[in-house]
């Protein structure tokens, strides 16, 4: 497989291309109803207006919410890549006879609805004096991102030579040592889909933090399905356009540091 | 390198009753063991009876299932690698793929806490050991086999272990390299005082390098002995097919004569008789190079067909039958050889002392 | 080892238990609720419903997917990040956006039907929308990128030795794709596949809002029951079916699969 | 001191807060925490809240039915003692457990350009797919159990008052009818009013509050209120609240806030039950709200303890029909 | 395979200009080569000289960055290796890690559509001829070092192919398996008339296998001829030194004789000059197994001081130092050897024939 242009591969692009036309389309669609005047969403968009961004940095309850939700959410990534990865890799790399029941917690999980999950949770965090807190919307959270973390990193542990970390031991690395510095610099892109993934899943989750949620405070995915559910302004596309345009711009920064840095080492190799 | 060689003793190693499992088979087999000191001990024996799976288990990632290692009176069989402080050359080599050859070399310093200036130093330094000057930037996937194989090289020798395992480190070298990293090791060695055991198939190399060397054969030690001991009185039959080449003549023993086959009687000296040889059924053993080319007729001569001639350099490899079937090989210097034919009747001459007699029970 | 198992069980395990307790402890004491679940065919049919549709949405993922993580493997640094950059993009806008996205996409005077109709496949605008098709559709474009990823990281770990043997022992292409590339990419595969096919079993969002409650997934029921008719303890014992389902399914496709491989079995 | 009112978000909450929490907590200085939610999930907390007894919501909003059936979970609402209650709620307005918030129908919504010459009008033109044709919208939320055998019957020819008790077996065969013409079931407020907007349904059922704002922003529809049903939105206050004195306060406060209930109606599109709610909108707006009374007159009026008495049947009866 | 034995025409092989680039680096550099059919080629040169590289370019895994290939008259310089007809044994084996032995070895006879009984039978049979009976149901990664590597030559030899590329295919197996295998190859090579390229390390290996051997040094061929008259007339010091070992000794030539620093002249016969040697600095080669020890002063004998005596089995190294501080190197039979004591002088004699003489251009 290389960059080559052989007929195989310009068939596997044209296909790509157009499974990239199926998942932007969309996000064409969405984005441009954040400029547009009527207070319900239209397309084509109708007018030009950047009011929707201003309704959303001027009301306090969406700054509020979207701080909190960040919180919540990069709190969420870190736990649950840290415990993830680390159930993962203590499984995969054989600490004992727990696999089929280490599965089995692992699918639950995702398959439970998440609504009975809401009601089992508030139940329980009720009674534990968890809900409303941000270590109860971390737990939950975590939980419901844990099978992603999980697959997600097994699928690039499972294709790493177990023995290179045994060459790191014999240079005198820890297991830790042999794991930090050899297996996850291997894994680590799936390690960070991972990450990017329970992101994701905390900040666009909105049944289980709104029954978590305290009677105070809100996160942003609920404030957007009231407004979904409710009466759906182009608030909502308009927070698409900037989550979208920092994470290119987050994007575009990587890759230009990444240049840099390359350009600054080794001399360019191809491949 | 060469500013570090303050002389750590090597680390102590006994063995005892060693087993490993996989599954039903045995891989080594209740092993026992002792390695003094700064020994350079080479482990021999034929495909897969055993010998990385020892290392490994010296090395710690190996669990015997049963059996213990004690390293400098301290029992070691559960220990965890990192605390064993031994460099390793993997069989495979097991380079980190995503760092670059320095970075790979300098790898064990960085683990021992060394400063950035000083491991660069001291991997450069190694490098230019295993003559990969200026390769430090590549990443190992842009190097040749051999290349690869002496940035293994490079990673185990650059701190100063006290028990340095090798899994067959020079396999991918070329004679003229193989024999600069021997002399390498070997100054390590002498310099650090280091203790090593040593995975080779070339007999040459164990037989010069190690102290001792020890002939595994499904999982079990069959011989081990200094070198000259090993080729010259093997213990028994599979050791000696195993180093070097022997001719196994199948022959009577009557207590103090021995027939062949063939109709010829030798009395060989009291030395030639390993370990106790009963009357009946034994084996000759004369190695290849022991014998001469010499007329059919010639006295004490073994007259046998010659089959094929092997040029092989310095040497040439003869290839003869005796009249009882037995293949006998001469390897004689190809320098004033004569031309000889295949199918030609010739003789094959020896010293008496170039004769090993073994019982039955050697086979 | 130990944090995951403590944090699943206390966060997990025992609130869901404690909630599947009231199944059979309410209104008495007894399995009335699972008996009713198997007395009334309909839930069996939507339980059924809703693993096809799951399976629908997995393999159309997995179709979709598989390419565009070879792409990305095969590409150079900038097409590579181009590629994972589109497909990363949904993830910031909602879910619930998305699916209105898609309900404007597919409305009748929506752009695919314009679409349709200008290549001349129909001539009249289509129900498209509040159909199974739409659900599919959209579950599809919100869970692959699921698939995506899992799959681009077991194929990057793949070392090019493979398909070289592979290519010298005299396979193709295709024939190398099959018997090497492929294996090898199982346990992303498998991950992507059983993350997207359970996601979907238990998604209610899309379906709800795309589309039509005739055909109501199973979420969408035990929702109903905790939500609407407040019957938690038939709403737990259809969770504990589900749940009880799904166990059987995923051990069974373990055994066909040697899915143990992926997680827990060196190759 | 403060006060927990769970209402659905959105416009409704917004305009709750501008025109009522914030004077009431001005005069009273009760801070009002308003907790957006919808309404099952509001129920849902509700039960969890009851199961664990840890009660966090005081004023709640239900449905009339809910009053009945949920009138377990519900503290009773002292009619007698609130003072601007007795003055100026409308007859009905104050139940046992629970007091009228807004009032609007789940009225016939249709396209007036598709029915330009001939605007249906009843539930019964609804049916009548000849004369009528276009795709239909009708929903699949909260109450459609009971609204949708309502008006089954209704174009079945069943008269107003003998609705209830509801005949289900004939209200399910003429279900039946036009179950092939429901082009959407919808789910949400927002969404009967996009697919109004889209003209993905020519002819729906729908809140009147929700199809008022869609016409006021200019789409071509028009509402026919004859048979439309009376969708009452009533406050009531969770047994064991955390501030029942203060809910009753606020209940109290609502129905004499003169000055808030104009400007809260045309907001969302939704009468109040208080006397000096709607009359002081001009006569032609009025006409647009279901308190009217050439609209109140037509509106049926359901039989909330019948509807609470059976809706575990009303439910399961929806359910086999909608997936067999 | 036995049964397979119809003889398929090995490929014929044309390189013209070959070269191949990675970035800067020119690993393969102006190659030009010409295979027969049938011919059995031994690629040999130091690590990192460009062989694995030359067979990737035969095999069609990298494209050369100048040059044509050209097999059996066609060019396929930039055909897809699948369609090459290749058997190939990797450096580093790729054994399918998903696949057992039996399948691993099977799988060229599968993508070749050989019905499932087929393949089973004829991999079982390949098994056979690597030794490994009984191990197709393993996978891979149970297999010890040498095993894989059989197993990876199994596949590479289960089907007919025209030309087989073998990367050290036999550099993890003892001395025994690496003879039976090198039999079996050469086996193979005769019934199939397979043309092979094959790479090694080891120069008997080479010597004794290849029909011709193609010594490689920096990406540039330096030698290519017959095994015999590489070791006996190498062209040029680097091949004199790389293949066997060489003494090389400073001297003057002066049309007729040559000096030595230390003060001794030789006559050496007209054969022993290799290609045009003008006068003035010239370098004698001598390899070491020519040399005999004498007493320091017999006649014709260079008188050296005996450094180290190291003991290799059957011979035994000696290294001297000659008075102008060359050093000298002789392998002598360890039988018979008298005892030599380190610092001792002693003669070292040679017959004339064992002398090559080499210009100052052949360094
Ligand atoms: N991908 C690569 N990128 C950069 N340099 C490379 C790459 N592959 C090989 N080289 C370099 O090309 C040269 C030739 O490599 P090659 O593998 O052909 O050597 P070789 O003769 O097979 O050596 P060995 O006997 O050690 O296997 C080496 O110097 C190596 O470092
Ligand atoms: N993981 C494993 N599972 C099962 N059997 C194994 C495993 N690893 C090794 N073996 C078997 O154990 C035996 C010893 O293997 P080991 O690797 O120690 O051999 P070795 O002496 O190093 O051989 P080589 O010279 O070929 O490298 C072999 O027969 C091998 O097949
Ligand atoms: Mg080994
Ligand atoms: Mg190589």
């Amino acid at each position: 497989m290389s960059g080559k242009l052989t007929p195989g591969r310009l068939m596997l692009m044209a296909y790509v291309y157009l499974v990239l036309i199926f998942v932007l389309a969309p996000i064409v669609v969405i984005l441009p109803m954040a400029f547009s005047e009527p207070d319900y969403l239209t397309f084509p968009p109708e007018g030009f207006t950047f009011k929707w961004f201003g309704a959303f940095f001027g009301n306090a309850r969406w700054m509020d919410a979207s701080v909190f939700s960040l919180k919540i959410a990069v709190l969420t990534s870190i736990v649950t890549v840290v415990v993830g990865t680390m159930a993962t890799y203590a499984l995969m790399r054989g600490a004992g006879r727990l696999g089929t029941l280490f599965q089995g917690l692992l699918i639950a999980p995702i398959v439970v609805p998440h609504i009975a999950l809401a009601v089992a949770l508030y139940l329980f965090f009720r009674q534990t004096g968890l809900s409303g807190t941000v270590t109860g919307y971390v737990m939950a959270h975590a939980i419901i991102a844990m099978p992603f973390v999980v697959f997600t990193v097994a699928a690039a542990l499972s294709s790493v030579d177990a023995t290179l970390e045994d060459a790191a031991m014999s240079c005198g690395a820890s297991r830790f040592d042999a794991f930090r510095l050899v297996t996850l610099p291997l894994i680590l892109p799936n390690v960070l889909s991972g990450a990017l993934f329970a992101f994701i899943l905390s900040f666009d989750e909105p049944v289980i933090s709104f029954f978590l949620a305290g009677i105070r405070d809100k996160t942003l995915p609920r404030m957007m399905f009231d407004n979904i559910e409710q009466n759906l302004t182009p608030v909502i596309p308009a927070i698409a356009v900037l989550l979208t345009g920092v994470s290119i711009l987050v994007l575009v920064c990587a890759a230009v540091l990444r240049r840099m840095a390359q350009s600054r080492s080794i001399p360019a190799e191809e491949g | 390198m060469a500013n570090g060689a303050q002389t750590t003793a090597g680390a102590e190693i006994t063995v005892r009753g060693l087993e490993k499992k996989f599954g039903q088979l045995k891989a080594v087999d209740d092993l026992s063991l002792d390695i003094p000191s700064g020994e350079f001990l080479a482990l021999l024996g034929p495909s897969g009876s055993g010998k990385s799976t020892v290392l490994m288990m010296l090395a710690g990632f190996e669990v015997p299932t049963a059996g213990a290692i004690t390293i400098d009176g301290r029992d070691c069989t559960r220990l965890t690698p990192q605390k064993r402080n031994i460099g390793m050359v993997f069989q495979h080599y097991s380079l980190f793929p995503h760092l670059s050859v320095i970075d790979n070399v300098a790898f064990p310093l960085k683990m021992r806490g060394a400063s950035r200036a000083d491991r660069r130093r001291r991997a450069a330094e190694a490098l230019e050991v295993v003559r990969l000057e200026g390769y430090g930037d590549r990443m190992p996937s842009q190097l040749s086999g051999g290349q690869r194989q002496r940035v293994a090289l490079a990673r185990a020798i650059v701190y100063q272990p006290r028990l340095l395992l090798m899994d067959e480190p020079l396999s991918a070298l070329d004679k003229n390299l193989r024999e600069e990293m021997q002399l390498e090791i070997k100054r390590l060695h002498s310099e650090l005082g280091v203790t090593v055991v040593f995975v080779t198939h070339d007999q040459g190399e164990a037989l010069t390098m190690a102290d001792r060397v020890a002939i595994l054969r499904g999982g079990r030690i069959q011989q081990i002995s200094a070198a000259r001991e090993l080729y010259e009185r093997p213990a028994n039959l599979f050791s000696a097919g195993f180093i070097g080449e022997m001719n196994m003549i199948p022959a009577q023993w009557d207590g103090s004569g021995l027939m062949l086959a063939q109709g010829d009687r030798l009395a060989p000296p009291e030395a030639a008789l390993i370990g106790a040889v009963p009357s009946g059924v034994a084996t000759l053993a004369i190695r290849p190079e022991r014998l001469r080319v010499s007329a059919p007729d010639a006295p004490g001569a073994l007259a046998a067909t010659l089959e094929e001639v092997v040029y092989a350099g310095a040497g040439t490899l003869l290839i003869a039958r005796l009249a009882d079937g037995t293949e006998i090989r001469a390897r004689v210097p190809s320098a004033g050889l004569p031309r000889l034919a295949e199918g030609e009747r010739i003789g094959l001459t020896f010293d008496p002392d170039a004769l090993l007699v073994y019982g039955e029970a050697a086979a | 080892m130990a944090p995951f198992f403590l944090l699943i069980g206390f966060a997990f395990l025992y609130p869901l238990l404690s909630l599947l307790s009231i199944s059979v402890t309410e209104p008495q004491t007894g399995l009335q609720n699972y008996e009713r679940i198997l007395d009334t065919p309909v839930y069996g049919k939507v339980l059924l419903r809703t693993l096809w549709i799951a399976l629908l949405v997995s393999i159309l993922s997995l179709f979709l997917a598989f390419p565009v993580a070879m792409a990305m493997v095969s590409s150079s640094g900038a097409m590579a990040v181009f590629i994972t950059a589109c497909i990363l993009l949904p993830f910031w806008s909602s879910v619930l956006v998305r699916t209105a996205a898609w309900a404007v996409l597919l409305q009748r005077n929506g752009i695919v039907n314009d679409l349709l109709q200008a290549i001349g496949i129909i001539d009249a605008p289509v129900r498209l929308l509040y159909t199974q098709g739409a659900v599919v559709v959209a579950m599809t474009h919100v869970l692959m990128p699921f698939m995506v990823l899992p799959i681009y990281g077991a194929l990057r770990n793949i070392p090019p030795d493979y398909g070289r043997a592979a290519a010298i022992c005299g396979a193709g292409p295709l024939r190398s794709f099959f018997e090497v590339t492929l294996p090898l990419a199982m346990p992303g595969v498998l991950g992507g596949f059983i993350l997207v096919f359970l996601t979907a079993l238990g998604y209610f969002i899309t379906p709800a809002l795309l589309g039509s409650p005739q055909e109501m997934m199973i979420a969408t029921l035990i929702s109903q029951q905790l939500r609407e008719f407040l019957d938690w303890p038939f709403a737990a014992a259809l969770v504990g079916v589900l749940t009880l389902f799904v166990t059987a399914i995923t051990l069974l496709f373990s055994r066909v699969f040697r899915f143990d491989r992926m997680l827990g079995g060196q190759v | 001191d403060e006060l927990v009112i769970a209402t659905t978000g959105g416009l409704m909450r917004n305009e709750m807060e501008k025109w009522f929490y914030l004077p009431f907590t001005e005069e009273t200085g009760t801070e009002v925490i308003p907790f957006d939610i919808e309404v099952p999930d509001q129920w849902a907390r509700a039960e969890g809240m009851i199961r664990t007894g840890n009660v966090e919501f005081d004023i709640v909003t239900a449905t009339g039915p809910d009053l009945v059936d949920k009138a377990e979970m519900l503290m009773d609402i002292p009619c007698d003692t609130l003072e601007n209650v007795k003055e100026y709620a409308l007859p009905g307005a104050c139940q046992p457990k629970g007091i009228a918030r807004t009032t609007g129908g789940m009225v016939l919504t249709y396209n007036t350009e598709t029915y330009a010459d001939n605007p249906p009008e009843s539930w019964a033109d609804f049916w009548d797919v000849e004369t009528y044709p276009g795709p239909r919208g009708l929903p699949d939320t909260g109450d459609r159990d009971w609204w949708l055998p309502t008006v089954a019957l209704l174009a079945d020819g069943v008269a107003k008052e003998d609705l209830y008790p509801l005949d289900l077996d004939r209200a399910y065969a003429k279900l039946e009818e036009i179950r092939p013409h429901i082009a959407v079931w919808w789910k949400t407020g927002n969404q009967v009013q996009q697919i109004m907007r889209d003209n993905e349904v020519a002819m729906t059922m729908a809140y009147s509050g929700r199809a008022l704002k869609v016409i006021q922003d200019g789409s071509p529809f028009a509402m026919a209120w004859d048979g439309a049903i009376r969708d009452t939105g009533y406050l009531a206050v969770l047994k064991g609240a955390p501030n029942p004195e203060g809910a009753m306060n606020f209940i109290n406060f609502f129905y004499g806030a003169a000055d808030g209930h104009p400007g809260f109606i045309q907001a969302v599109g939704y009468a109040t039950s208080s006397t000096i709610g709607l009359s002081q909108l001009p006569e032609d707006e009025q006409k647009l709200y279901a308190t009217y009374p050439a609209n109140y007159e037509v509106l049926v009026d359901p039989d909330f303890e019948w509807i609470g008495a059976n809706r575990d049947e009303l439910r399961e009866r929806w359910t086999n029909w909608l997936l067999q």
